[in-house]
């Protein structure tokens, strides 16, 4: 399959001497596949999306995006590749909806009408059709993070990178952004790179799963069912197990035994009719 | 004080006509040489600057007097000499729509806190790179700074208004007559004219240069005490949480360490 | 009164003079600029005062408000006015009526339009860069403009400052501007990386009127 | 019990005449209880707690905190209650952590000897000590989090509020700062007001829930064991129930019956093995 993103072990010395170190295994991006990094506050998901983005270069290692070096050649990527960073409101423009969904296309030079049309249509896609001519400060914050989304995907990019998309919403808006992401994600078939520290939602959405620790040590690996039941290896993170692994672990030691491991409240009434 | 806070139709046309067409030249000058060194990046430093300036104004201060922050020193010490013309520019319009300044000296008043600005900045590059002293160097280049914008106030104003009795439409005729006679005026008739004008002089309305003067210092004064404190607080808190803000000033420091040790 | 109550007004605020054209507006504005500034008439300028004080009866928008906000620049006004000798009373109305004009059409003007539209107007004839400048300025208020609220309801929450400390109550303040304007460069800067992450082409950002 | 705050039905019109109507029943808060305030975001709650701390005065309505308006006389109160708002990042002042800290007894004009000595003993007691001359900048989301409620709590207040202390905190850190938040109060003996959007959490805290909803009436109140089994009420309130909850309810909708409604992992074991 397609490699989208290719790093090998890699450094980033901060100014300040904080030292990223990000190895262990390569870390992967294939065409169509969408990635978590999960790990604690401070571990090193935003320096590694960070250089994906080609914000910064690392002191050593290598990183390949689309197969160019971001860091020199972002320009050559940029169109491919679609951004919502953790503050969404320092990367809405605005002034409107209408305008700052715009800004890409004219910036990229499509015309003001065909800029127009892109931005209607993606708007309409995401069902917010109705916000259009709204001053981005007035949303809420659910509304901004799908502006910012529309915004993000309004070229129809090939990956899209969303760093700590959930932070600050309640569950009923982590659920319906989470449903979107699904969605537009399946209709346009983009890769999809997300950094969270939310072990209750990874399992939603991502197939597969990265680990980060806070010793800044990329290392783990593997499909979100088998990350979420290594229990030492969460602990090693600093991560605590979801809700429903947790109550699995438990009930284990408890001496039950159970043939799945559910990691979601339907597998878990499932396995426990068992 | 520095602000000229005169509201629109006190200057006279040619005056605040000339403030625009001066900042404008140095716009289009500023504007082309920062497209040729590439600093298109800056717009976003110069407009959250213009943002800072606007907001901090409605910092209360806890002294007896309604005194606003301005911040252009420090907008001066961030965004360098000249580019704080366009921070400062941008919050002087945004201010005209709140009625808070007219809107004809906007290019006086850019001009007026612009110079500000610059003066800051170098003197505070000066004081800061000899003494290494941060609260001192902010608080005198501040200090330095509103004084002679204060007097270039005063200068405008002065130029603008001191035959200010052209200003209403009963006056203007007189001392058109006024000037008249004195033009023609010759030694016989320089007795009958002295008692004349000084009769005059008694009704006349006139710009009194020294009571603005002495309003503005007053004023002024608690001002810039106030003003210049603060930005020696600010510059020092910037200093000690986040001194790469003021790198440029650190290195010109450490140049002249080395010089001085060298020699 | 603060910028962002202000612009709250602007946008949706539902007067007919909200729906007045944008240029429509300015252009008068030009107009009773350029009347106040000319004029020299006491009567005809009191005439115009009038009218814009009915405008301002009917119209709509809060009054007092307006009003306040018009009576501002009255402060300055009379601090030049104290400074001339024997001033006479038909001078110092003539200053006070075209004060008045200038800043009630302007209070009048910004209370039904938002920033918004005035800079998309005047961003016709400005250089690109003031056109960034101005929208970006624009946005920068109101993502920092809470930062600053939240600052200053904690100085008040923690026993705030007083003014029988002078200069302990000025180094708090100095701190807290100190911190604000810390954050809000931090702001610019992710804001900026943000826009080059987009694709900005060092263009204007804003669609022109 | 002596009741620190009593709001009986009130309303506010914000300038926007947006209107936030609390009624239904009264919103009381007892000496030593900890209440939490739970509702989705834009519900209402920081509207409730600003009118606690008097930064609001009700269009109608009544509120005594400590039996005085808090709007009118806020400074006869202020010394007694300790604050902790929802973006803690914009809350910390001074350069360093102890000089943040110090902030308070200085303002309420202790000396600088006996502002240090207070400082440094809360800090202590939250186990930070090591962060005393740490600048306040650097610190981790979890780190200034406890700064913060060191400063809110360095003067022993009797009541502590905190809005929304959790958004943005990777779950250990949730856990721990809630476990600090627990602990402190019963060394301190403090009431407790909560505001969260966080339905998991909130068992782990409080001895009383208040339901906000986004319609803006204050209605339900109960124990969390009450309250998080409302399974309508919830959804009225447009929250999701925790997953544990959520798991009972598909156990018992598939025919399972359980005598207890268990709200944790421990619980939720316990009734399994049954």
């Amino acid at each position: 399959m397609e490699k989208i993103i290719e790093i090998s072990c890699f450094e980033h010395v901060y100014p300040d001497k904080t030292k990223i170190e990000l190895c262990g295994i390569e870390f992967i991006v294939c065409k169509g596949e969408k990635v978590a990094l999960l790990g604690p506050s401070g571990g090193g998901k935003t320096t590694l999306i960070k250089h994906v983005l080609g914000l910064l270069t690392p002191s050593h290692g290598e990183i390949r995006v689309f197969g160019v070096d971001p860091y020199k050649e972002y320009n050559k990527i940029k169109k491919r590749i679609g951004v919502v960073l953790q503050n969404v409101d320092e990367q809405l423009i605005g002034p409107t909806v209408l305008e700052d969904v715009m800004f890409s296309p004219l910036n990229y030079g499509h015309s003001q009408e065909e800029s127009k049309e892109m931005a209607l249509k993606i708007l309409e896609q995401f069902g917010i059709s109705d916000l259009k001519d709204k001053i981005i400060h007035y949303l809420s914050g659910g509304e901004k993070r799908k502006v910012a989304l529309a915004g993000a995907l309004v070229l129809h990019p090939e990956l899209l990178v969303l760093d700590e998309p959930f932070s600050g919403l309640d569950i009923r808006s982590e659920k319906e952004f989470i449903n979107l992401i699904n969605q537009i994600c399946e209709e346009m078939r983009i890769s999809v790179v997300i950094s969270t520290h939310n072990v209750e939602l990874v399992s939603e959405f991502a197939d597969t799963m990265y680990l980060i620790s806070s010793k800044n040590r990329l290392s783990t690996k593997g499909s979100p069912r088998e990350v979420l039941y290594m229990d030492e290896e969460l602990k090693n993170y600093s991560l605590e197990e979801p809700t429903i692994v947790k109550l699995f672990h438990s009930l284990k030691n408890e001496g039950f035994s159970f043939e799945t491991n559910p990691i979601n409240v339907e597998e878990a009434v499932e396995a426990l009719k068992k | 004080m520095s602000h000229i806070h005169i509201p629109d139709g006190i200057l006279p046309l040619w005056l605040w006509v000339l403030g625009y067409i001066l900042i404008g030249i140095f716009f289009i000058i500023e504007a082309f040489y920062i497209k040729k060194s590439q600093k298109q990046a800056k717009f976003s430093l110069i407009s959250i600057m213009a943002a800072l300036m606007l907001l901090t104004m409605s910092i209360p201060i806890p002294f007896p007097v309604p005194y606003h922050i301005n911040l252009s020193v420090l907008t001066g010490i961030i965004l360098g000499p000249t580019l704080a013309f366009f921070a400062i520019f941008t919050s002087n319009l945004l201010l005209v729509f709140i009625a808070h300044g007219g809107i004809t000296v906007i290019g006086l008043n850019t001009l007026v806190i612009g110079i500000e600005a610059s003066l800051g900045y170098y003197a505070f590059k000066f004081l800061y790179k000899k003494t290494d002293k941060i609260f001192f160097s902010a608080f005198t280049a501040t200090f330095f700074a509103l004084i002679i914008s204060t007097f270039l106030t005063i200068g405008i104003v002065y130029a603008g208004t001191h035959n200010f009795s052209t200003f209403s439409n009963s006056h203007c005729s007189s001392k058109g007559v006024h000037q008249e006679k004195l033009s023609v005026h010759n030694e016989k008739h320089l007795d009958n004219e002295q008692i004349e004008q000084q009769k005059h002089n008694k009704t006349e309305e006139k710009f009194n240069i020294k009571r603005f003067l002495s309003l503005m210092f007053i004023f002024g004064l608690i001002g810039w005490i106030l003003e210049s404190s603060l930005t020696g607080f600010i510059v020092s808190y910037i200093k000690r949480v986040k001194p790469d803000i003021l790198h440029k000033f650190e290195k010109e420091k450490d140049i002249e360490k080395i010089k001085n040790e060298n020699s | 009164m603060k910028i962002a109550d202000l612009d709250y007004y602007a946008t949706f605020g539902n007067t007919f003079l909200h729906k007045v054209p944008v240029k429509l507006k300015l252009f008068d504005i030009a107009i009773i600029l350029i009347s106040a500034l000319f004029i020299k008439n006491i009567y005809t300028l009191g005439v115009i005062y009038a009218f814009l004080l009915l405008i301002l009866m009917f119209s709509g928008i809060p009054r007092l408000k307006t009003f306040k906000i018009s009576l501002y620049p009255l402060i300055f006004a009379s601090l030049f006015l104290f400074s001339v000798n024997n001033l006479t009373l038909p001078t110092a109305l003539n200053l006070i009526f075209k004060v008045l004009c200038i800043s009630t059409s302007f209070a009048i003007l910004i209370l039904t339009t938002s920033y918004i539209q005035i800079f998309k107007a005047m961003s016709g004839f400005l250089p690109d860069i003031m056109v960034n400048i101005l929208f970006n300025t624009y946005r920068s208020l109101f993502i920092i403009n809470n930062t600053l609220d939240n600052l200053l309801t904690t100085v008040r929450l923690r026993g705030g400052v007083s003014i029988f400390r002078p200069v302990y109550s000025l180094k708090t303040i100095g701190n807290l501007v100190g911190f604000f304007v810390i954050k809000s460069i931090e702001t610019s800067e992710k804001m900026y990386e943000g826009l080059k992450l987009r694709g900005y082409s060092d263009k204007v950002f804003c669609s022109r009127d």
